[in-house]
Order: structure tokens, then sequence, then C-alpha cells
């Protein structure tokens, strides 16, 4: 790895890699979001700049867990490392497992190497949350993680402003999947929940091993709960804990509502289960019926998608995942085709930037040089509505 | 030396001779000594970036340290199961206490505290930091005491439920460090819960790059230099178990295994000495998960679940109970095949073959259908000790007698069975012996 | 005696294996209906084999065992009980959870006749007093001597035709190796025919009508007990003479 | 006799401070427990007798699994680690029978349900029954006359097999949605509710429980059982077919995992390959609490294990500790009392 | 203890200066009273006898006496020191050996290691002195491997030393038992039934060797046996149980002629077999 070719450039292949969970709950996600990049990559002609660019996969889950995995997560970071090709990756879709590869990317001896995230929302990668975060996360003291996503203190913010002034609730129950990303949005959903002058009863973890959540119901019940919100992932057995919270405190239209994040859309399985009609959800981002319907070259690629494919994606971060793309290939463009290079175009000077046009996002794009946070801040209210996740209204931020 | 003895070939032949003791350590030295000669040169020397790539893949040194933290605890766990036949269920806990104890000792996790005793950390940065050297120690020191904690209310019981019961606490001390940040809902922050502690200090030692030896503060990439610490680490181990198995203390651990009253009316005590073999293999155990934490660089909970106990009772048993050298190629092809031989296996078939088949979920079949597979065709181990061959070959006649088992014959069935193999064990296996 | 022809049972020249060490090395005995026969020999000769052949508990390697006039070997052990032959084990092999009146009905498991079971049940507790004062005991928590009687009990319960005792005097008191060897002859003039295993072999060739010497495996006498008593060879290798 | 003192044995000094130590500490477990769950009565009856009932249902299915997995291991001493799994695959085949091959696609209760329920009964207790059976005849059969650790590995092992076949079958995410047959809805007893499934699932295990005790205390085919546990060539020796009886403990136990598996898929219908794993360790441990080998022992367990854990996730710890509770709890009955709740103990005769 | 009991022999006066001295041992089994206050005494060097029906309560008398049953009444004294309720390590360490009625050895150790097994209580390296390999360790080791040796030299079964013991013939295993506990260095050797399954002239052998056991090790022996001819060749006293009480004891002339252990032990045959 030490004798990198760096002047002749001239058609050099450089690999991305894409780092996602391809196996459980989130595999149908994963596989749609890499193929639209490739279709999207196929489109543009393979290429940034002078450079041919290929996507590798890297599958962050094991069958056994049915998703990510702490020491799969690890052991990839290393391998993005050892791969001399790999200038840049795209993911990781969880935020637990992105702060266990970060820290280990930062560090390659050939200069940080990249990583653009188009769905960690935890605030941590990117801005203080918990002791240490960031700065942890970059020992080499450049930072080299970036993101094309809103983050949870906007997104659990979000959803506590809908669900007192929209949904007029008064007690919540809080619950937690115990994973980095879970707690920092029920976090950040209790806190503006209080402000907002909701009671929180609890904040609580769920055991995602636990057979059901009966008992647990039936303390929320008794606690008087007239909304649960469920910060964590779909993965960790969310089905069971939907429906005994349907079996328990009666549907999620009645006089108990039931609020989640993003870690509980996308989800086909989710969306067939009947117990979840009802449920509110929250999108740290535009879900893809707005991205459709606002045209533009977002629309126009989930449109070969779906005419590849046979449909549409069942999520909207598959969008994203392009877009996430596009950030990198516009920095490889920009760069000398080195680790370094490619991360320094996206953490120096004006970094970069994309346009309405270009972007599948359809806004102007720009990447903040010094945190790695995109300028836009978008946020969705979704409703489970016939097995569908139906958009309800945006949620303005300040 | 004269002629006539220069005709004489069997003379000639034995100065050349090993003694059997020594061949399997000085087996293991060269071995050793290869890998690292192997990842020198293909880290810092001018290799064919084709060869790199296929060392890379088929035997990257982060997978090889892996395995030999994984030898480090199938060793701790050979001297409870192997040594002393204790079943023990619930061997990750000590791999967990050893790396939190790295996680803990070696950190800025607990903010509140600033301690520095020759520690690395950068300089300004609170929380506990203390010499790996030292923390080795300690993390032995705390799991020999966890062994003796666990072990003093379990160990009268049966196996069978002294199996469970370790299995228990199995249980319960990696769910403690899961749910550690508001540790049993007193709001304190013990482990930092599923987040784990990480980054940890690094570790300062002798290190091995291109520039040769040097001595310094070992990075996230210095895999070669944590190579030479770990192989450091398993030699110990090894060496304290072949020591104590030959001296008064391995003699009491069998003699518990083939007959615990026997053995306190000969004036065994029963307690202490099992304990014994508890703490030493937790200690084992420590040094495992330790080296796990600077290996991974920080800890995370989600590792320390039941099937590692299973997975290296598997390793002891697929190696050959009671045998350190079969206990670490068992545990070697077991992790090596898990980390690397079945995945790069698959990917190499699929490529080869267009397929798209996932090879690392058939790890389920593969390590069940191992395990039976030997337990039906060579109970034994791939490198049985004399004792162990016939523990779990033909269990005794004395046996059969004074426990009214149902041990005492062959089974008819097998009679029928023409079995060549085993007629050729039992003639090796008296050779050896005398 | 009813009028069969030929030998009740046969052993042609069984060589009998424990994994690969030979315990009996070409066995030829045979046992005719009515008798008392008993096997004697040192430690280790083969003889508890020999009976757990018989038994179908070990399979001949080579050679075969006939029992009137079937060929046995081979055939599972549940099998032989069911043809007539009972066993009261070395080691005793009582079952320790069960209590002794448990452990007399499984003596009886294969048959059917629920009166007759009770009777010989009876007659077995009468035979031990000491069985019927300790019916309900556990019976691995009895003492050694107390698991021999029902060891032999239990094999009573069977109504074998044929009757493979091994050892059945070890442990006992004197007074009870007595009774022992009553019974012995006693349950011969009932019909049932004897196969005796003895290290008491002075006790055993006094109620014997012949015996067989096994050593190392191999057969080195043959003869009347009564023959064998005199034998100078014998006194002074098994009785202590 | 010149000196005939009545001896009494003088206790020492250690024994007496251990024996002091022993019910100090039993009284100091046992005593704050009492309280606790008296305060908690008083305070929040409500919740607390809704938890309890929680648990209680899961404990009855607990239960069921239990007695599988006692059964075996009375007859063989195998700890199964394999049943679980067994269970497991019992709930997705449930899934295929009820679903797949009759159909049923809403969840709610009428007459073809009920008798798809009772075919879906008998055709899934006899898949686990054939399954086991195969898995003993190719596996445990040629181990035994091994030593215990033999068949226990292989137990391991084939519990990996299992769950590898799980994991095709069903992939590695938690299969939930399917619809069910039984009463829905609750009885609300002064705000506590009651599911009526569980009272299907009592209707269920208590018989179970009842006509397996009586095979086991009663019947021919029981009594070879427990003879062939105790000392299998004993067994031959009275007739017994050592090998049939052995097949027919691990068909029942199959089927018993069979019967569990679909009365899982009916109650709370979210499965997963390794949930046989996760649950055949509680099953596990509550026939160990119940006293191994003893039929309602482990009945007793599982629904101990079932309420502590209510209990716990109720008003207690909260369900994250939930495996904490329940196996201290075990260790501290094997510390205490070893054998089991309704265990006996029988002292090694030297 | 019932008044029947006439104490027939020459009882020891001074019970504490004795080897090993039982007094008023009862143990219980749920309601069973399987020994009931036995009172029991071997003089130094003595070697005594401890006969009875079946279930007398022998074993168990053993058991109790070696920790591996709890008295419910009574102690035992171990030359004068008071061993009740040690648990069996500890018993063994004072210098109580036994052997066992089912033969119980380490069947996969060879029978060199059996004899080492034993004398663990003697040595002394710990697991650092075994680790570095000290040169009092392996002193140590030298010594445990010529003593284990010599014992087995002395049972007879010296050629043995590296075969495992479930290897060894029934007789030469029963020999071994008796080198593992001569190995602990006892002050009383307990037997208990030592030549069940040996053939007469086998049990003939067995008398001198107890004589030479006790002659040249100088220790007291104690054997629960029921073979007479052993039995009235062998002990200098003897002792009678029945139904855990004492029913006699004596020299063997005057057991062998008492009629409350003919009736209820010897029985009429007894006698002849037994001569
Ligand atoms: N289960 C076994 N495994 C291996 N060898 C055995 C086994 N059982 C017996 N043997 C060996 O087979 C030979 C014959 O043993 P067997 O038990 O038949 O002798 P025996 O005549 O009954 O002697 P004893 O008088 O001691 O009962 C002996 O050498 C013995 O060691
Ligand atoms: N653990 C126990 N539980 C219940 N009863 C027991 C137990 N152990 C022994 N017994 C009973 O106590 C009595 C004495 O048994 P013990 O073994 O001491 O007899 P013994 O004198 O050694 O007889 P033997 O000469 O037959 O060996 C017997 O009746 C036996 O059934
Ligand atoms: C897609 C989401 C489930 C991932 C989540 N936003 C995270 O940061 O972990
Ligand atoms: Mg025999
Ligand atoms: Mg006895």
């Amino acid at each position: 790895s030490e004798n990198e070719t760096g002047g002749d450039s001239g058609g050099k292949t450089l690999i991305i890699g894409v780092d996602l969970p391809f196996q459980g709950a989130s595999a149908d996600t994963s596989e749609a979001t890499y193929n639209a990049m490739q279709l999207y990559l196929d489109q543009i002609g393979g290429k940034a700049g002078n450079y041919t660019v290929k996507l590798q996969k890297y599958d962050d889950s094991t069958a056994a867990k049915g998703g990510w995995d702490d020491a799969t997560c690890s052991k990839n970071a290393t391998d993005h490392v050892n791969n001399a090709d790999e200038v840049a990756v795209m993911g990781t879709y969880n935020s637990g497992c992105a702060k266990l590869q970060v820290g280990t990317l930062n560090q390659a001896p050939d200069g940080p190497l990249l990583m653009v995230s188009h769905a960690n929302t935890n605030p941590g990668l990117t801005k203080a949350w918990e002791p240490g975060e960031p700065e942890k996360f970059f020992p080499s003291g450049t930072r080299s993680y970036a993101r094309v996503i809103t983050t949870d203190d906007y997104q659990g913010a979000a959803a506590a402003q809908f669900a007192s002034k929209d949904l007029q609730v008064k007690k919540c129950f809080v619950l937690n999947d115990n994973q980095t990303y879970g707690q920092g949005v029920a976090k950040a959903f209790a806190d503006e929940a209080a402000k907002q002058g909701i009671q929180v009863l609890a904040n609580e973890a769920w055991d995602a091993k636990a057979t059901n959540y009966t008992a647990l119901m039936q303390k929320i019940k008794s606690a008087g709960a007239d909304c649960v919100y469920l910060g964590g992932i779909y993965d960790n057995n969310g089905g069971q804990l939907v429906k005994d919270k349907v079996a328990v405190l009666g549907d999620n239209k009645g006089a108990v509502k039931l609020i989640g994040p993003d870690g509980f859309t996308g989800y086909e399985d989710f969306q067939k289960l009947p117990a979840g009609e009802g449920t509110y959800l929250t999108f740290a981002g535009l879900d893809a019926s707005q991205l459709k319907s606002a045209g533009g070259k977002g629309s126009k690629l989930l449109a070969d998608y779906a005419a590849k494919y046979g449909k549409e994606p069942a999520s909207s971060y598959v969008l994203y995942g392009v877009q996430a793309l596009q950030v990198i290939l516009a920095a490889i463009e920009k760069s000398d085709g080195t680790r370094k290079g490619v991360n320094s175009q996206v953490f120096s000077g004006a970094g970069i930037s994309i346009s309405a046009a270009d972007a599948v996002l359809g806004k102007d794009l720009k990447i903040d040089p010094a945190t790695g946070d995109i300028n836009v801040r978008d946020l969705s209210v979704l409703q489970m509505t016939s097995g569908a996740e139906k958009f309800v209204k945006p949620w303005p931020l300040p | 030396m004269s002629s006539e003895t220069m005709s004489v070939v069997p003379p000639t032949r034995r100065r050349f001779a090993l003694p059997h003791s020594a061949r399997w350590p000085l087996g293991f030295a060269i071995a050793a000594l290869a890998l690292f000669a192997l990842y020198y040169f293909v880290y810092y020397g001018p290799v064919d970036p084709d060869f790199k790539a296929w060392v890379q893949r088929w035997l990257s040194i982060a997978s090889m340290n892996e395995s030999l933290v994984w030898i480090m605890c199938a060793l701790g766990l050979n001297i409870v199961v192997g040594y002393a036949g204790l079943l023990d269920l619930g061997f990750v806990a000590f791999w967990a206490i050893g790396g939190y104890t790295v996680g803990w000792l070696m950190s800025a996790f607990f903010q509140q505290v600033d301690i520095n005793i020759l520690g690395t950390a950068p300089a300004g940065q609170r929380g506990i930091h203390i010499n790996f050297w030292i923390v080795l120690v300690i993390a032995g020191a705390l799991c020999a005491l966890m062994g003796v904690f666990i072990g003093a209310p379990t160990l009268r019981l049966r196996s069978d439920y002294l199996a469970l019961v370790t299995l228990g606490f199995g249980e319960i001390i990696p769910q403690l460090f899961y749910n550690g940040d508001n540790f049993l809902q007193t709001g304190f922050n013990l482990t930092n819960g599923t987040k784990g502690i990480l980054p940890v200090d690094p570790v300062e030692a002798a290190a091995f790059d291109k520039s040769g030896v040097g001595f310094r503060n070992l990075g996230v990439f210095d895999h070669l230099s944590k190579y030479v610490i770990f192989v450091f680490l398993v030699v110990i181990i090894v060496f304290v178990s072949l020591r104590l198995r030959e001296g008064r203390l391995g003699r009491a651990w069998l003699a518990i295994r083939e007959d615990e009253l026997a053995a306190s009316a000969m004036g065994v005590p029963l307690m202490r000495t099992k304990l014994s073999a508890y703490a030493v293999g937790a200690i084992a155990g420590g040094f495992g998960g330790a080296a796990f934490a600077i290996h991974i660089n920080g800890v995370l909970p989600d590792r320390f679940k039941f099937d590692i106990s299973i997975i290296l009772l598997a390793m002891v048993v697929l190696g050959g109970m009671g045998n350190v050298w079969g206990v670490i190629l068992g545990a070697f092809a077991i992790s090596w095949v898990n980390s690397t031989g079945l995945p790069q296996a698959g990917n190499a078939f699929n490529e080869s073959f267009g397929t798209n088949i996932d090879f690392p979920s058939f790890n389920f079949l593969l390590f069940g259908a191992v395990l039976v597979l030997m337990m039906l065709f060579r109970r034994e181990g791939i490198l049985p000790e004399a004792r162990t061959r016939l523990v779990l070959r033909e269990p005794g006649r004395t046996e059969a007698e004074s426990l009214g088992a149902d041990m005492e014959a062959q089974a008819p069935e097998l009679e029928a069975l023409p079995d060549v193999e085993v007629a050729g064990e039992a003639t090796t296996d008296e050779g050896k012996r005398s | 005696m009813t009028g069969a022809t030929g030998p009740m049972l046969t052993l042609n020249d069984i060589h009998v294996y424990y994994g690969n060490i030979a315990a009996v090395k070409g066995v030829t005995i045979d046992v005719n209906e009515g008798e008392i026969v008993t096997l004697i020999g040192s430690n280790g000769a083969g003889k508890s084999t020999t009976l757990r052949t018989i038994s179908g508990l070990l399979k001949p390697r080579k050679g075969n065992v006939t029992f009137l006039g079937r060929r046995i070997d081979g055939i599972n052990a549940h099998d032989i009980v069911g043809l007539g032959i009972a066993q009261s084990p070395e080691g005793r092999r009582i079952f320790p959870k069960m209590t002794v009146s448990e452990n007399l009905d499984l003596g009886a498991f294969l048959r059917k006749d629920k009166a007759e079971i009770a009777a010989d049940k009876e007659r077995m507790l009468e035979l031990f007093p000491r069985l019927r004062e300790r019916i309900a005991q556990k019976a691995g928590t009895m003492s050694g001597g107390e698991q021999q009687m029902l060891a032999v009990a239990r094999a009573l319960m069977a109504r074998p035709k044929l009757l493979l005792l091994d050892e059945p005097s070890m442990g006992l008191a004197p007074v009870l190796v007595d009774l022992i060897f009553d019974t012995i002859k006693r349950i011969r003039e009932q019909g049932t025919t004897v196969l005796l295993v003895e290290q008491n072999a002075l006790a055993a060739l006094g109620i014997a009508d012949r015996a067989y010497v096994l050593e190392s495996g191999t057969l080195k006498l043959a003869g009347s007990a009564a023959e064998l008593r005199q034998d100078d060879d014998i006194v002074k290798a098994y009785l202590g003479g | 006799m010149t000196t005939s003192v009545a001896a009494n044995p003088r206790p020492r000094l250690g024994q007496q401070i251990r024996t002091y130590a022993y019910w100090a500490a039993a009284i100091a477990i046992i005593v704050p427990t009492v309280i606790w769950l008296g305060w908690e009565i008083a305070t929040e009856p409500v919740l607390f007798f809704s938890s309890a009932v929680a648990g209680l249902s899961n404990g009855a299915l607990y239960a069921l699994i239990a007695l599988g997995y006692t059964l075996v291991y009375g007859i063989i001493e195998l700890i199964n680690f394999a049943h679980g799994d067994l269970f497991m695959l019992g709930t997705l085949f449930s899934g295929l029978v009820l679903v797949t091959i009759l159909g049923q696609t809403v969840t709610g209760v009428s007459l073809v349900g009920w008798l798809s329920f009772i075919l879906a009964l008998v055709a899934v207790a006899a898949f686990c029954a054939s399954i086991n059976v195969t898995i003993e005849f190719f596996a445990y059969r040629r181990l035994r006359r091994a030593p215990k650790l033999a068949p226990l590995i292989t137990a391991v092992g084939i519990s990996f097999i299992l769950q590898w076949v799980g994991l095709k079958w069903n992939g590695s995410m938690q299969k939930t949605g399917w619809p069910s047959l039984l009463p829905q809805g609750a009885l609300n007893i002064a705000g506590v509710e009651i599911r009526y499934t569980f009272f299907v699932v009592l209707a269920v295990t208590i018989p179970v429980l009842l006509l397996l005790t009586w095979v086991v205390t009663k019947t021919r085919a029981g009594k070879a059982m427990r003879a062939t546990a105790q000392d299998q060539d004993a067994a031959r020796l009275m007739g017994i077919n050592v090998n049939r009886t052995i097949s027919f403990t691990f068909a029942v136990g199959g089927a018993l995992a069979g019967v569990a598996g679909v009365m899982y898929q009916q109650t709370i219908g979210t499965t997963r390959y390794d949930l046989g794993f996760q649950l055949g360790l509680v099953a596990f441990t509550a026939a160990v609490l119940g006293g191994i080998g003893n039929l309602p022992g482990a009945v007793l367990g599982g629904v101990l294990i079932g309420l502590i854990q209510g209990i716990n996730d109720g008003v207690g710890l909260g369900q994250k500790y939930s495996a904490t509770v329940v196996f201290t709890i075990l260790i501290l009955v094997m510390v205490f009392r070893p054998a089991g709740l309704l265990g006996s103990s029988v002292g090694e005769k030297v | 203890m019932t008044a029947a009991v006439e104490p027939t022999g020459p009882v020891v006066p001074d019970a504490p200066a004795a080897a090993l001295h039982a007094e008023g041992i009862k143990v219980q089994f749920g309601g069973l009273i399987a020994v009931n206050g036995v009172n029991f005494t071997v003089p130094n060097g003595g070697i005594v006898s401890l006969i009875g029906p079946n279930g007398a309560g022998k074993t168990t008398f053993f058991n109790a006496l070696t920790g591996l049953y709890k008295v419910a009444a009574g102690y035992v004294l171990l030359g004068g020191r008071d061993i009740t309720g040690l648990p069996p390590h500890r018993v063994a360490d004072l210098g109580l050996a036994r052997t066992f009625q089912n033969i119980r050895l380490f069947g996969l150790m060879t029978a060199e290691e059996n004899v080492k097994v034993a004398m663990h209580s003697h040595l002394k390296s710990g697991v650092f002195g075994t680790v570095l390999r000290t040169p009092r360790q392996r002193r140590e080791e030298k010594e445990a491997h010529e003593t284990a040796l010599e014992l087995l030299d002395f049972v007879g079964i010296g050629k043995t030393a590296g075969e495992y013991a479930r290897n060894l013939s029934y007789g030469d295993q029963r020999r071994l038992e008796v080198a593992r506990a001569l190995a602990l260095r006892p002050k009383v050797l307990l037997l208990d039934e030592p030549t069940a399954g040996m053939n007469p002239r086998e049990s003939a052998q067995f008398t001198e060797f107890v004589h030479r056991v006790r002659d040249e090790k100088g220790l007291s022996l104690l054997l629960i046996e029921h073979d007479m001819s052993v039995v009235m060749r062998v002990s200098e006293h003897i002792t009678v149980l029945d139904r855990g009480e004492k029913i006699a004891e004596g020299s063997p002339e005057q057991i062998r002629t008492n009629d409350r252990v003919i009736e209820a032990y010897l029985g009429t045959a007894g006698k002849e077999s037994g001569a």
C-alpha cells in the first residue's frame, strides 16, 4: 500500500466500498440501495472525472444475528483499509456500525478513508453528543465522515413536537432498543417531549430477545400512557413489540398512539403487519413519495429502477444511498485519486456541493467541511395506512 | 567418531532425534516464527502484490490474531474441562471480564477520575490509564477472583447441574455488561452498555515494522507487533498448563475427574482443588479477554454470548481434551474456518461458479455437523491425549461395576460394524504407553 | 427332565472380545436341562463374559450359542430373556433409584400372569425377609449384601427355564451364603436349570452336577463336580488347599 | 458398658458458622423479596397481577417445552440441547400446516378453525416426533455407551444443525404475522386481563402432564423407561427392549416439542431460528428448577420462571434483566436446594 | 444402647490412647437408624474386624468414621484427636485411610499416579512452585516417585506402575487400593470387604499380607469381611454388629462360639465353611 502510484491517474480504477447489512430485516433495503447505486453509476458511465469507479459490497450483518453485527463491522473496517484501491466507503446503514468503523478508517496508514453515510442519523458522528464525541472518531485529527441525512436531535424533537401539537399527547412511554441509534433517538424524543409539556413516563430498553412484551405493555398501561415511542429499529423484534402493544393497549388509532422513528420505515414486513396500522413514523429526510412528486433526477431514477427491477424500492433510504454516492463521486472527481486526496476534497476548502439539478434529492446540497453534516434538514411525518407508509406532512425545523 | 560407529545407522540417527516431549513445543515455536517471518515480509518486504493479496485473504494477520485470542481462551477452558473434568458452559464470562478490565483501566471511559499509571493515553485525557502490562496482571487476578466467586457456591453440584449453573453465570455476567450503562437500574454507568468502551489506550511494546524493532505505542494497524504479544501470552499459558499438569495439582485434578469421592477420601480437598482449576482457567480466559480488547481496540458486550462458550467447548473437544497442542489446533481450526475459511471459500466458489450462495450462513450446519461427526467417529479429538482417548472411547470396567452404569461392554450394534480404525488405534495406544 | 434331546444350552467354541482384547477364546460348554452346572476360574478368566454372551449383552465374534435347539447369539438381549434365560449379573446391577418392590416387578417384566407374579413376589419376600423390611426403600441405598439378595430374587422373578447366576454369594454373610446355595438346590428341584459362576468354588462344587474350569479365557477342565472336588490341581489353584 | 454416655455430636465452630451463614443468607434473600412483593401488591395491585398473569401465560408454554426436556433427561440423562430447536421447527411447521396447507389466513374462531388447530397439533407432534426419533437413531444411539460428554456435545451439534434448518427455512428474521385460530381478547377481572389463549394453553398443558405422569409411573412402557434410565444392560436383562424404549421416549419428547410449537405459534406467533435455543435454555432451567427428571417439577418450574419473568418485567428490574433474574434464582435454588424444588436427592451409596 | 451387650473381650481401657476410638456413633437415614450408639476401639497396632449380617451398618459405620456421612450422635477420636464432622479429606490427612467395598480407583491414571494422588496432602509445592519447577518441587516429586514405586512393590504390583488402573486385574486393583491408602501414611487403615471376589487361595494369601502391612508399616487395621476363614485367621479382636447395634465383641474364639453371633450371622453351616 506504500507504493501508491500517485501521478498518472488516467483511467485508474478506484473502488467505493458499499457497507450495508445485506442480511436480516434490512436486507431488502440494502440490496435495493446497492442496485440503485449501481444503476446510477451505470447511467453516468461508471466514471468520476478521469477515474473508473467500481462499487464493492461489504456485508456488515450476519445471518445469525439477522442484522448488523459488531464484530463484522469492525472487521469490515480493517478490510476497507486493506483494500488498496478503495478510496471511500458509502454507508453504513446503522449508526452503531458506523461508530465502530470511522475510528479505524480515520487511522488508515495512507490517509483517512472517507465514509459517507446515507442513513446514519445519530448526532454523535458529527457533533457533540456523548462524552468524547465526535472527536474520538477522528484520532488522526482530520475528519473523514460525512452524511446526507439529518440527525436524530432534530428527528426526535420533530416527533415530540408532532406528538404534542398534532396528536395532543399528554403522557408518553418511551422505549428504546438499547442500541446506539435507538438510545439516541429515544433520548432526543424524550428531551423535547418534556419541553413540550408531555409527561415522559419512562425511557427504558426493550429486550430484543424477549419472547413477548405483554408484561411490559401492562406496565405501560398501568402507567396511563397515551403514547408509546419506539426508539430503535424494527429488526429488534419490532413486530412482536407492535403486536403486543395493540393487544394490550389497543389499536394505534385509538387512545394510545404509537410513534416510531426512521428505524421502523422501509420494512415490508412491518408494512404487512396488521397491528402496525395507524403507527406514526418520522423520517429524517424526504420520503420517496415527496421525491417522486418533486420530479427531477430522483424521480427519474426511481422510475428507471422500477423498470429494471419490477417495483419501486420500499425504503426511502434507497435514494439517499444514491445521494451519498453522488457526494463521493464528486469528491473523487476533484481529487488526485488517493484516499487522502478524496477525503480532503470533502473536508477542506469549500467542501462538496451539488446543485439541485444534479442531486437526486432535487435540492441544492452542501456538505459542511467542518463537520461533514449536510445543509438541508428535511423531516417527514408518515403514517402506516392500509399496509403502506403514507406521507402525512413535512415537519418544519429550525 | 570411529568408522565402526559410522556404519551403524541407529546411533547416528539418535543423535538428531528429539526427545518425544520436545516435539510439539518445537513445532509450535517453528510455526509461530515462520508466521512471523511471513507476515514481516508480506508487510515490509518486497513481495509480489498478488502473493500479498493471497495472504491477506487466506491468512490475514488480523484473523490470525483473533485465532490467538481464541486459543488463549480455549486453553483456559481446557484446564477446567480437560484437566479437572468440570463442564463449564459459561466460560465467556471470563473473556468478558478480561476485556472489560482493559476497557475500564485503559480508556477515557471513567471521566470522573484522572488516574495515570505508566499509561499511554495522550496527555490531558481524563479517565483511568494504566499500562497494559499491569492491566494484564489485574485482568488475570480479577478473573481468578471471579472464578472463585462463581465456583464457590456451585462446585459442590453434580456435573450436569454445574454445567447449568456455569451457563447461568455465562448469561448473567454478559447481561450485566450489556445493560451496564444503567447498572442494575442505579443510574451508574459501569460499562457504557451496548455501545461498549472504545477506543482503548495503545499498548506500549516492542513494535516491528519497516525500520525493524522499536519500543513505542502500538497503533490500530500494528497487527504484527500484537501478534508477537499474543504469541507470547499463548506461550505463557501453554507453559503453565503443561507444568501444572505434571505436578501435584494436575494429579489432583485428574483424580477428581475420575472419581470425586475417592479423591476426597485420599486427602484431596475437593473445593480447593476445583476452585484452583477454575481460577487458573479463568486467568487464561482473562488474558484472552484483555488481548481481545487490544485486538479490536475496545470492548463491546455483544461479543460475549452463550455461543462463545459453546464454540470454546467445541474447540477443546475437537482438538482433543486435555492436550494443549490438540486444543491449540482445534481452536485455530475452528476460528480460522469461522473468520476466513468459510467466507473466503464461499467467495471463491461464488466467483468461479457465478452463484450467490451465502456460505457463512452454512457455518451453523458445518459447525453442527463437525461436532456430531466428531462425536460419532472420532470422539477423542484430532490430537488426543492418550488418556482422553480412553475416557471418550470406552469407559472402564470398574466404572461400570461400581456405578451400575450402562457402559460395560461395547454396543452389540457396534460390534457388528467392521471397526478397523479402532483396532489400529488401540494398538498404537498400547505402544505409546510402554 | 422333559425328554428333550440334546443339551438345553450349548456354547460352541465362542470367542468374545472387548474392543481388541479377547476375553474368551474358544469355549465350549453344554448345559443339560435340570442340571446345576458351575463355572469356576480365577479373576479375569472370562466367566462373567461367558454369561454376558449367553444373555446376549455381548456378541461372540466367533462360535455360536444354542438354546433349546435355537441359535441365540446375535439375538437381542431382551428377546433372549423372552426365551427363558434370566441372569443375576455380576455387580448386582439393581435399579438404584427404584424401590425394592419395583425392582422385583421388573424381574417379571415379560410375564403377563398377574396373580402368579404376586405370588412369586410373596415367595421372594419370604425367602429374604430382609427385603420385606426394605420393600419401599430405594434399592441403591441398600447395603451391598441386601442388593445382592435383591439381584438374585429379581432374576428368580422371571421364572426362567435357565438361570444364570454370577457370583450370587459375593458379599453375603455366611448365613445367607448357605441360604443362597439351598435356594439354588431348591429351584433346580422345581425344574429350573442353573448355570452358576462362583468364586466360592468349594460351595459351588458342593451343589453342582458338573463343572467347567476356565483359565484366561479358555476351558481348562470339565467334569463332574464330584470329580473336580477331588482333583489336586483344582484344590490347589482355587480352593485354597 | 462402663461409660455409656449418650454422647452428643460435638458441633464444630466452623460448621456452626457455616450453618448460621447459610440460614442468614437464606433469610437475607427471602425476607426482603417477600417484603418487596408485598409492597408492590399493596401499591400497584392491578399492575402486579397483570404482569403476573402475563408471565404465567408464558410460563405455561415454558412448562410444555420443559416437559419434553425433563422427559428425555429423565431417561437417558442427556441434556438435550436440541430440544428447544425442535420446538422452533415445530412453530415453523405449525405455520406451514395452518397457513400454507390449510389456508388459514384470518384470525378468528370457528369450528373449522378448531378442527384445523387440532389437526395441526397432531401433524406437528408427529412431525417433531419423527425428527426426534430420527436424530436418536442416527446420533445418540451410537453413543449409548459413551460417557456423558459425548452425547451432550452431539446434542449441541444437532442443535446447531436444526438452527441452520430454521435459518434456511425462515431466514434470519423474526417471522411474525401469522393468523391465530384461538379466541382472542381477554377476560377482565378487576382490571387484570387474562387472555383467553392462556386457558387454551392450560387446557393442553395440564392433560399432557397428567397423561405423561400416568404413562411414566403406571404403564409398562413407563416402567421400561425408568429402568432403562438407570441401567440399560440390567434393563435388557429384564427383557426390556432398550432401543425401542429410548426411541419411544424421544418420540414422546419430540411430540411434546411439537405441541409446544403449535401452542406458541398460535398464542405468541413470532418465531426465529434461534428462538428455540433461547427458550430451550429457559425450559431447561425450568426443568432443573423443578427437579430434573420430575414431570410435575418441570411444569412447576416453567410456570414459576414465567411468573418471575412477568413480575420482573412489570414491577421489577425490567425486561433487560430478565435472564439475570431467572438465572440468579436458578443459582440460588441450586445452592440451597440442589435437587430442585420437587426433586429428591439420592445420595451416593459408597 | 441395649444392656444385652456384654464386653466379652479385652476392652481397651484407655480409649483416647487407642489408634481409633469411636463413642456412641449414631447414623440416621430419615427414620432409619443404620448405626445406633456404637462404641468401638482400635488399639494401637491392632488388627480388628467388624462383622455382621448384611445391612447391619458396617459400611455405614465406616463412612461415618471417614467423614462421608454425618453422624447424628457420638464422636470419633483418631489418636486422641477429635475428628468428628471433619470433611473426608481432612480425615484422610489426619491419618485415617480406607478402601472401598466397590473398588474406586482412578481408572485412567496409572497405578503410580493413583498412589501419588494420595500423597497430595504430604506434598507442599503450590502453583508457583510447580510452574517454576523449583528445586524443592523437583526433589519432592522425585521422592514421591520413589515412595510410590516402593509402595507398589510392597503390595506386590511394582511391575504395573505404568499401567492404567482400569486395565489391572481385579486382584491387582484391590492391591492398588491398599497401596494408595498406604500412601496417605495412615495411622489406621480401614478395609471394606477386601477379599470379595477373590478366590479362596487369594484370600488365604491376603491374610499374610494384612499382617505384613501392620508389621512393616506400623499401623492399625480395621476390616469388614464376610469370609470367616479370613476373619478368624487375621483378627485379634472382632466386633459384631447387627441392625446397627453392637451385639458382641471379643477374640475370634469367643465370637465363633457366641450363640447370638451364630444365630444372627454365622448360621450353623457358617462354622464349617469358615473353618
Ligand atoms: N468392559 C470391559 N472392557 C474391557 N475388558 C474387560 C471388560 N470386562 C472384562 N474385561 C476383561 O475381560 C477378561 C475376562 O473378564 P471377566 O469379567 O469375564 O472375568 P471373570 O472370570 O468374571 O472374573 P472375576 O472373577 O473377576 O469376575 C478380563 O481380563 C477382564 O479384564
Ligand atoms: N443412604 C441410605 N439411605 C437409606 N438407607 C441406607 C442408606 N445407606 C445405607 N442404608 C441402610 O442402612 C443399613 C446399613 O447399611 P450398610 O451398607 O452399612 O450395611 P453393611 O453392614 O455394610 O452390609 P453389607 O455387609 O451387606 O455390605 C442397610 O439396611 C441399608 O439399607
Ligand atoms: C435506517 C435506520 C434504521 C438507521 C438509523 N437511522 C441509524 O442511524 O442507525
Ligand atoms: Mg466375573
Ligand atoms: Mg457393606
